[in-house]
């Protein structure tokens, strides 16, 4: 049955026996064949002749010998030498019949030759991938560097600051140098205790509301930096004794001279 | 054209004097396995040089040297000379033996790049398999091209530098026998007519498929 | 057998001409991963060669060159000229803040120039570390001025006209007076008591004394 169908002159079984013989050799190496066009360039081989100008139709017959066999010796075939086979079936209908003047599409000679120029397109791949294989290859016949220097990152740091980075530098210096002897300088300072102390004297003759500003010593009156320091301990001095219920302060208004008065 | 005038110019102030550059060049390229461009060159090299002038040079004094002067692609590079490999059986690295599926898929890639998986599959009348072309893709033989403009816009393969380099080739151009090739029209992408099995059609991975209307806009 | 293929068959035990023997010489060194005794030369190249012969030549040969021929112990290499080492590097630049120390010191200088090292550090109320005044003089911000004309003719510090570009000065009289500064709120931006980051950590010269005290009563 399944014979017939791959025999389009109805003749079951009229394979020449060569093509038998080779569809059986085939056979055996199925495994190692990539595909039916593989199988078609190995059988048109045989043909010994330019693939431009191998008989498509010979090559049809063998093909289908192959699968007739494969089929026979219940080897199983995968899908797409299935396909080709119907394909080729069909192509050798198409070249055997006169052309069907209703039927479109390709002539039975347009396909064959297509076939065949896909089969020395393949053979003519393989053997430059051949050609190519053989060049001499890198690490095989040539060779590159064995020593290889590898490039080394330096990292160069650079330095930058800006104008404005310059003058507060220079900034800070001179503002520090102005009070750099303070630390050591106590007569900048006057402490609350000494406030306290001048006051608690001074206190018992301010009989009338008077300026806190006058309790200033002499000498912190001048200079800002010892007046600020003054102001500060009298200013801190007068809260003290007015807690322990001494003198009375007053403000008039908000940055008004702060005026201390004896308590009786 | 203008900017080497220009480069000229600049060159004729700072740059150092042309022997010194070749120097250079020389000490860049044996001190570097990889092949490398103008432009790595002379991106390490002072100001003003000119290392495509210097390798003219360079090129010259190694050649019949046991080691010479190779362009690859748009690089360049120093390698033994090809005739010297016996020497050498000490450095050879053992390459993976390459399947002959995989031989002539890197051959048709190289040959017809650039080259969909959909033609690669029609010239060898069965489907590409996955791992083929992961193996050259990772022997850094082939990369990926430029996408084609067909329906689909399938992915196409090209052939690297570090093939050129593998196979000692300037550039595809220089591939063997790619004249014969082509004056034989074997490296057109003749549309089938219609009514011809489509070839690899059962891998899930050739979804670029429909290569009737692609085939027709193949160019090489 | 004719005369030819006699000779031919000589000529197998014959070492190959001695400028052969250096193309050998020269292949093996390059592509080999380490350097080679004359007796690793020979066991590789063909019978009778005489290396260290070949050696001396292709020494010769690269003397001068971007690549030389180097002894490494009683093995050979080669090994790009050492002159040529700057082009093995590829710098990056990282762009960093002068230390405040640095600053400071830069600041003195070009407030007081010429000023001497004692001098700076009357001012600045530390010492001054080399490294400060170092790191200054290669930036070319600064250089030695003329010697004062005191006990121990002490050298002073200027600024330079890299200086003055880097800080778009015409010349350093146009830095802003202390007044100037305060006028512009310059001196406002400090930071908190007790917030001093700089302050000891990584700054060598940041032995000055302790600014707590002092913050308090930094304006006036």
């Amino acid at each position: 049955m399944a014979d017939d169908d791959f025999d389009d002159e109805g003749r079951a079984n009229v394979t020449p026996v060569a093509d038998r013989m080779a569809a059986e050799a085939l056979i055996v190496d199925i495994d190692g064949f990539e595909g039916p066009l593989d199988v078609l360039l190995m059988l048109g081989r045989t043909q010994k002749v330019d693939l431009l100008k191998i008989s498509v139709l010979d090559l049809a017959r063998q093909y289908l010998a192959f699968v007739d066999r494969a089929k026979q010796l219940r080897i199983e075939l995968a899908a797409d030498y299935l396909v080709m086979a119907a394909w080729l079936a069909f192509l050798k209908s198409r070249l055997l019949l006169p052309p069907d003047p209703t039927e479109d599409g390709p002539s039975g000679e347009e396909l064959a030759a297509h076939l065949a120029f896909q089969l020395e397109r393949l053979q003519a791949m393989r053997e430059h991938a051949a050609k190519l294989m053989a060049r001499d290859q890198l690490g095989r016949d040539f060779f590159a560097r064995g020593i290889p220097e590898d490039i080394t990152r330096v990292k160069r740091v650079t330095y930058t600051a800006t104008l404005l980075d310059l003058m507060q530098g220079y900034a800070r210096i001179r503002t520090k140098d102005e009070f750099r002897p303070y630390a050591m300088d106590r007569d900048a300072i006057f402490t609350m205790e000494q406030a306290l102390e001048r006051m608690r004297g001074l206190i018992g003759f301010a009989g009338t509301w008077t300026d806190i500003s006058t309790y200033l010593p002499d000498g912190f009156t001048t200079d800002p930096a010892r007046r600020r320091s003054a102001t500060a301990s009298t200013f801190a001095a007068s809260l003290e004794l007015a807690k322990e219920g001494k003198i009375e302060i007053r403000q008039s208004d908000t940055f008004a001279p702060i005026e201390v008065r004896r308590k009786d | 054209m203008s900017e080497d005038a220009d480069k000229k110019e600049e060159s004729l102030f700072d740059a150092p004097p042309i022997a010194e550059q070749e120097r250079m060049c020389e000490a860049i390229l044996f001190a570097t396995a990889e092949p490398l461009t103008i432009r790595d060159m002379e991106a390490r090299m002072p100001h003003g040089c000119d290392a495509a002038e210097a390798l003219v040079y360079l090129r010259k004094r190694y050649e019949g040297r046991g080691v010479n002067l190779v362009k690859v692609g748009d690089a360049w590079a120093m390698r033994t000379a090809p005739d010297l490999g016996f020497l050498m059986q000490k450095e050879t690295v053992e390459t993976r033996k390459l399947s002959r599926a995989a031989v002539e898929t890197l051959a048709i890639i190289a040959y017809h790049q650039p080259v969909t998986r959909a033609e690669i599959e029609e010239i060898r009348g069965v489907s590409v398999s996955r791992g083929t072309v992961d193996q050259l893709l990772e022997m850094e033989w082939i990369r990926f091209g430029r996408r084609k403009m067909t329906p689909g816009r399938p992915v196409t393969f090209v052939v690297t530098q570090t093939f050129l380099d593998h196979f000692g080739l300037e550039s595809a151009r220089d591939l063997p026998g790619l004249k014969e090739l082509r004056a034989a029209g074997l490296l057109e992408n003749r549309p089938a007519p219609g009514a011809m099995p489509q070839m690899g059609e059962g891998d899930p991975d050739a979804d670029e498929q429909s290569s009737e209307g692609q085939s027709e806009l193949f160019e090489d």
